[in-house]
């Protein structure tokens, strides 16, 4: 393939020498970025949602304690989310410890045993399974299985009664919480770090570095036409454009088309998608011609194997 | 018709001629029916290697002891070897039992009517229905129990006399009972099929001889029929064992976990098992991982370093696999050895 | 060969008499009446009654196919585990029809007890095979058990070669060995009757010898059935042969009568290998 | 040893069935042994029960998947999109990615597979068939698993991608290509030990009466063995194909999740196995239409490998009359 | 017993006469000379040193066991097919050594054509039994081959029976029909020589009848070595007889004079039924 965009320079060092096209006033996803706000519109905030009467169990309260601990943030960045700047760290803090007072759990000892049982967004569970990890070597007694059934798959165990913790990366919906209240299942809400979703092109993509919310609109919403790199903009390479994205089932599609296409759900269906966003950084670092979304975090971790897309509103 | 020649003179003539003209296509057949056997070898070969080499450097003890993490260096196969070991031995439990005894039913009993011919023919259709099949069975009839029990955990037995207080989660949910007695339904068909084959061995006069002797049905059988073809149903036993072994797809439909970091019964070592012997009740019950999951799941994962993980799971469970298969061997070498007819 | 057959005869010829006398006074040990025999819709006997006296050995001749194996395993019931058999006419043991839906087969094949032509040891050792009879029968005292076998192996006239290595396989004695140890097998179970078909067939001329002393001593406390080919054999060990022929029994009698007088064309017709 | 006279019908007499406990206990293990022989028929039941239940009845029945969505349109649609906001449910991209999977399997592992039988079954020296058999016994006895990683992390990338990209073909990084190769690779075993056994079973008679002819062994395996083993060999495939058909981790794992409808090998597709792994990895909530199409999808892949392995064994009977 | 095959011999002494005066001026076809031959480490065949006539039946005869299928087999090297053979001395055809390294065997099958005890039609149909020799030789042209086949049946006096259901299977021809459908097939691959191995010995009498008056015309072009148990039968298609016995060729000689009058008394113990 080819581009008219200004491949030359082949090698590029770090894929930020800016030799590829890039729309007007488009933001690159870093942690800096995401946690000024700049990196609109394609940020948002993480949650736990835990269960009021989990948290009267000692090694729910030791976990989260952790979870919100100056090492559990440090995991937040390792997995490549961005941690709370501190005001927000003590305000959800402060929702746990009113929520502990309120349970009158006692205060755990050093020994702890028992389980927390984990499920929910795949968004949050990198998150979740690097403290379960961490907090069960300082605990070896407490086991902390992270499931990952998704957002919505999480908050129906989890308002089943099944689940200690939900991990969502959405707030809960309406229709979520009334049946919280039919099943009369207390929660709180815990905001415990912020994502950044990611557009990510081939390492090899030299003509590409960013794309605005319309040109993905053009190439994500439904029915759409767009086979091609060209049929997006003119200017880019006659070469059929590969799509990865994450699964139907996951909070991250949810989000993305509604930020993208204005509705939850509405999306073109001809692309790569898997539950399993590693199989998406995968399939994107396979392919010259691929385009993905997914966490922050994946890419993150991947950075070397995908390049990110700078997006402007 | 050629003309006579006389035996004396091993003329060049036309018969000379005859006798001694090659041929090229037979060569080159018997060429491509060694290159294509030897090819599968080759790939054998190949594939031996490859994972090896992958796995060079990371297979060590740390990572036969440790549980699954989110680092590469820190993952191991702990919690998937104990948890194949406990499915292995439940699905033991249940298939081998059941298996034998369909098999001295089928060869020691039934008589040829319609519900024995019906019998047989679905056995060779069973072993042909893909494996994932069976996961979906599990998954409705084990994992879920038709739903009977509403949703999973929602009622328990507990303080069970004997076991005291270790739970029996009804419906048995994701846990190992479920994706062992799936598995034992996917390995049934095999061991039936081994154990007939085994029982036909067995010579009629041995039967005939203990009949004679005035043992009934069943002592024949116990005492006579059933050790002689022993041999032959363990090397079918193992064989659909080291099946089940590697098997994958109907435990990911059960729901085996992908990330776990701890055995089934949270047994670890065998102080656990001493310091409290109800975890050895409760560990069937619990959820799990086995070693060809815990490969999926590396494979999936995008940090490259995983890859060599996975590529040390699958040396660890190829390990396993040629001890079985060359335990099957030995079995078979053995019973050729003890029991001359 | 009429000839032949009389010098064997003869070699016995004062046993056979006083056989012959014996058997006057001697009571029926089975008796058989109107036996027909199905292997599914082919006919394997055909209407055959007679008697057999106890503490006698019967020979039944004739040539292969006749039904002579058929007829023996109809006495201790072994046919019954052929698929697709089926059975007429009674089978009476001691005047007791064991065909009766009462009988139990089980006690029924302790009391009969039967040898093969070809050696059938169990492959366990030797110990272990004469026992299996009284072990499944329910005895499991262990001095109990070493009594019985080695009463039983020395009834069989094997003890003295086995005795050192009862633990050895049963698979490692010899031909005449084997058979001799099936027999003793037999005899660990207390029968009253031992049929034995061909029991001698498969054995080299010597074992041969062996097993046939060993029927005629039998013949004291057992009541014996012998199904054989060998002519010589029968007219060397029975006291009354019955011959059969396409599965009808064409005549019995005494056996030096028989063989040396038959009544019918084609039982001399047999014997003196005119077919066969 | 008693004296008796024939015809008093019930002395006191040890043949008398009197142990009834024995008998009784005797009756017990056969009906417990004919128990288990009839779990093989309640696990068929189970299946068809199961699969059926959910899609096609169900409770109550208007839930049902083929009430929701035509068996019309669930087999002839064109379009896969259980999950989106535009839901369709046309199988035809799932039977076709499998199709073509399975089709690939074949064209790799029966040529090679039969080739191999006839070098096992005419022409290998009994030590060269005691080497080869145990290693390929190993090869079919390789987890799937591994089958996925080997085309994912071997075949891709070292032998499809430069070969393919080479010749100027776009490849996908999951294709149908790589997996259909694994899984031809993993139906080898099954093929050349069914065929061999079919070779086998060719009287050694035919062969000399070809040898006599002045046959070659060229002549005589091609010309003699193989028609006459025509129908074993049309068995062993048709059971081979059925295992294509049904193989599920290594196409998961290396053909992508695509539903697309396809024939283009370097393409990633979709097969009904990968659809029903996807779907219960998502954890899709029961009850929910797409959960149902797991069953729907799952009926159908059952039906195609009944069929399949009904018609074998079919074959396989006939050929087995052929030389009595 | 000795005078029933002279009988027999007699109904076609007119003949057998005449082949006699022609066999010496007869030229050998084939020559063997010390030639022993070992299935593995035992030895089947000791020392066989005999010429087979040119268009003349040779028959071998012998007890079961005797190699005489070996030797047969040795003249067209069907036994290269058998694994572990090893065979020294010489085996000349039309002077050529047909062991040698430069001989195509394939080419060698062609010439020397066989027929096997148990008839072996290929499962195909009637014409492509026939066209598969031609087949394979290279001959393609359907009206060449609808001609050799044609031509091959009415060698085999088949023609006449089949003409009219070509595209049947051969398997649903009777036995002596598909046993001359054999001799056909060996036909039409155009051979000089025909080996038989008991060709007629799983026929009912009239199919035996049949193919030995074929044979016998089948003399007249090809030479033909013929196995048989059936001494009847050597005396009355062969020319020549070789008595075979524990591997070792005991005498050859005019089938006429071997039978009324052997040289060894081996031979005649076996022709007078003494043993066999
Ligand atoms: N299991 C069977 N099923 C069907 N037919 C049988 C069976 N056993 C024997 N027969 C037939 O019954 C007839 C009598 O057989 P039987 O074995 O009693 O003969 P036999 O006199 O013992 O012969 P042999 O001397 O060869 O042992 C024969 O025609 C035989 O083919
Ligand atoms: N394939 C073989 N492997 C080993 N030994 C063999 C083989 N074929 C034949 N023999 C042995 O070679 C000897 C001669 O056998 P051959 O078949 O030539 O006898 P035959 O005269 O044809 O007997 P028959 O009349 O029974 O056919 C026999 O002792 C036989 O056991
Ligand atoms: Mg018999
Ligand atoms: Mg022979
Ligand atoms: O975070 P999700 O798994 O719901 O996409």
């Amino acid at each position: 393939g080819g581009g008219e965009g200004g491949t030359s320079n082949g090698e590029g060092e770090g894929a930020q020498t800016a030799s590829g096209y890039m729309p007007e006033g488009a933001v690159a996803p870093t942690p800096e970025t995401i946690e000024a706000g700049e990196y609109a519109p394609l940020s948002r905030p993480l949650f736990l949602y835990v269960r009021k009467e989990a948290l009267k169990k000692p090694e729910t309260v030791a976990f989260l304690r952790y979870y919100l601990s100056e090492e559990g943030q440090d995991l937040v960045s390792e997995t490549g989310y961005v941690r709370l700047s501190s005001a927000q760290l003590a305000e959800t803090t402060k929702i746990l410890e009113d929520a502990i007072a309120e349970a009158g759990t006692p205060e755990p000892g050093d020994t702890i045993t028992g389980e927390v049982v984990i499920d929910g967004s795949s968004t949050v569970s990198p998150i979740s399974s690097a403290v379960s990890e961490e907090f069960s070597i300082k605990h070896p007694d407490v086991r902390v299985p992270v499931g990952t059934s998704g957002t919505g798959g999480g908050f129906k165990k989890f308002l089943a009664g099944e689940t200690d913790i939900n991990d969502a990366s959405r707030p809960i919906k309406e229709s979520e919480i009334e049946q919280a209240q039919a099943n009369d299942i207390g929660y709180i809400e815990l905001k415990i770090a912020i994502d950044g979703l990611t557009v990510v092109v081939n390492k090899d993509n030299h003509w590409l570095d960013g794309l605005t919310v319309a040109d993905l609109r053009k190439i994500w919403e439904p029915n759409s036409t767009v086979e091609k790199w060209s049929d997006v903009n003119p200017e880019f390479p006659d070469e059929p454009i590969k799509l990865f994205g994450p699964d139907t089932d996951s909070g991250t599609f949810d989000y993305f088309t509604e930020v993208i296409c204005g509705e939850g759900g509405a999306s073109r269906s001809d692309y790569q998608q898997n539950t399993d966003d590693n199989f998406l950084v995968t399939g994107v670092s396979n392919d010259e011609n691929a385009l993905g979304y997914f966490g922050f975090a994946y890419y993150v971790e991947n950075q070397d194997k995908v390049k990110a897309l700078a997006i402007a509103p | 018709m050629s003309t006579p020649t006389l035996p004396a003179a091993p003329s060049p003539g036309s018969t000379a001629h005859e006798l001694t003209h090659g041929r090229r296509e037979n060569r080159l057949f018997e060429g491509l029916c060694a290159v294509s056997t030897w090819s599968s070898v080759a790939v054998l070969a190949i594939l031996l290697t490859s994972v090896t080499y992958q796995a060079w450097g990371w297979l060590d003890w740390q990572f036969l002891t440790s549980f699954d993490s989110r680092k590469p260096e820190r993952a191991g196969i702990f919690a998937g070897l104990l948890g194949s070991c406990w499915m292995i031995v439940i699905t033991i439990l249940f298939s081998v039992p059941i298996g034998v005894g369909a098999a001295v039913y089928l060869e020691e009993y039934a008589t040829d009517n319609l519900l024995t011919r019906i019998i047989r023919t679905n056995l060779a259709n069973l072993a042909g229905v893909p494996s994932i099949v069976y996961g979906i069975l599990g998954l409705t009839v084990f994992v879920r129990m038709f739903g009977l029990f509403g949703e999973q955990g929602v009622f328990q037995i507990e303080g069970i006399p004997l076991w005291g207080d270790a739970v029996i989660p009804l419906p048995f949910g994701r846990t190992v009972i479920a994706g062992a007695l799936s598995l034992s339904l996917l390995i049934l068909p095999v061991i039936i099929v081994a154990a007939q084959e085994a029982l036909r061995a067995v010579p009629p006069s041995l039967r005939h001889a203990s009949l004679a002797l005035g043992a009934t049905r069943w002592q024949t059988i116990r005492h006579q029929v059933l050790p002689s073809a022993l041999p032959g149903i363990l090397t079918g036993v193992i064989l659909a064992i080291s099946r089940a072994f590697g098997e994958t797809a109907p435990l990911v439909m059960i729901g085996a976990m992908t990330f776990v970091r701890f055995a089934p019964g949270k047994i670890t070592s065998l102080e656990v098992v001493f310091d409290d012997p109800s975890s050895l009740v409760r560990a069937p019950f619990d959820t799990f991982t086995v070693i060809p999951i815990q490969i999926f799941n590396w494979v999936r994962q995008a940090k490259s370093d995983f890859q060599h993980v996975a590529a040390a799971g699958i040396v660890v469970l190829l390990v396993v696999l040629l001890v079985l298969n060359g335990l099957a061997i030995y079995v078979r070498h053995r019973s050729q050895k003890n029991l001359r007819w | 060969m009429l000839n032949a057959f009389s010098d064997l005869v003869k070699t016995r010829e004062g046993q056979a008499d006083t056989a012959s006398e014996a058997r006057d006074q001697r009571t029926t040990k089975i008796e058989t009446s109107g036996l027909d025999f199905y292997y599914g819709d082919q006919q394997a006997l055909f209407d055959i009654s007679m008697t057999i006296p106890e503490r006698a050995v019967t020979a039944l001749i004739g040539p292969s196919g006749c039904g002579k194996s058929t007829f023996l395993r109809t006495l201790n019931r072994m046919n019954d585990i052929i698929e697709g058999t089926r059975l007429t006419g009674q089978v009476l043991l001691e005047g007791i029809d064991i065909y009766a839906p009462a009988i139990d087969v089980v006690a029924l094949r302790k009391k009969v007890g039967m040898v093969f032509q070809k050696s059938t040891p169990f492959p366990k050792s030797i110990f272990d095979n004469i026992a299996y009879g009284p072990r499944i029968a329910g005895t499991s005292d262990r001095r109990k058990l070493t009594e019985i076998v080695e009463d039983s192996l020395k009834r069989a006239a094997l003890w003295d070669e086995v005795k050192d290595r009862m633990t050895e396989s049963a698979m490692a004695l010899s031909g005449g060995q084997q058979q001799r140890l099936c027999i003793a097998r037999a005899l660990a179970t207390n029968p009253d009757v031992l049929l034995m078909d061909e029991p001698a067939s498969a054995l080299d001329p010597a074992s041969t010898a062996r097993v046939e002393d060993l029927i005629f001593e039998l013949k004291e406390n057992y009541t014996i059935v012998i199904v054989t080919h060998n002519m010589q054999q029968a007219a060397r060990v029975s006291d009354t042969t019955a011959f059969f022929f396409q599965g009808r029994l064409i005549e019995v009698g005494d056996t030096r009568q028989l063989f040396t007088n038959p009544k019918q064309k084609q039982t001399e017709d047999y014997i003196t290998g005119r077919f066969g | 040893m008693t004296d008796s006279k024939p015809s008093s019908p019930l002395p006191s007499t040890s043949l008398n069935r009197s142990f009834t406990l024995s008998r009784a206990k005797e009756q017990a293990i056969e009906v417990s042994l004919l128990l288990c022989a009839l779990v093989s028929i309640a696990t068929t039941a189970g299946i068809v029960f199961v699969l059926v239940a959910e899609s096609v009845f169900s409770i109550p029945p208007e839930q049902a998947f083929f009430q929701e969505v035509s068996v019309w349109e669930f087999f002839t649609g064109t379009q896969w999109t259980p999950q989106f906001a535009d839901k369709h449910f046309g199988v035809l991209p799932l039977v076709c990615g499998t199709f073509l999977i399975a089709g690939i399997a074949a064209l790799v592992g029966l040529p090679i597979g039969i080739l191999s039988a006839v070098y096992l079954s005419e022409y290998a020296t009994p030590r060269v068939r005691s080497i080869v058999k145990p290693i390929l016994e190993i090869l079919a006895g390789i987890p799937t698993v591994v089958y996925g990683f080997f085309a994912l992390y071997l075949i891709t990338p070292t032998l499809i991608k430069p070969l393919f990209s080479a010749l100027g073909f776009d490849v996908d990084g999951y294709n149908a290509l790589s997996a259909g190769i694994v899984v031809g690779i993993m139906i080898i075993p099954m093929v050349s030990s069914l065929s061999e056994d079919a070779l086998r079973a060719v009287p050694r008679s035919l062969r000399e009466a070809g040898y006599a002819l002045g046959s070659t062994k060229f002549d005589v395996s091609a010309k003699v063995v193989l028609p006459a083993a025509f129908s074993g060999i049309v068995a062993s495939f048709l059971l081979a194909i059925a295992r294509a058909v049904g193989e599920t981790m290594a196409v998961t794992i290396a053909a992508g999740q695509s539903p697309t409808m396809t024939l283009n090998p370097l393409r990633s597709v979709q097969t009904m196995t990968s659809y029903i792994v996807n779907v219960s990895l998502g954890d899709t909530p029961a009850g929910t239409i797409e959960y149902k199409s797991l069953y729907a999808v799952a009926l159908c892949l059952f039906s195609i490998t009944l069929v399949m392995n009904i018609l074998s064994q079919f074959v396989m009977r006939r050929y087995r009359e052929v030389y009595q």
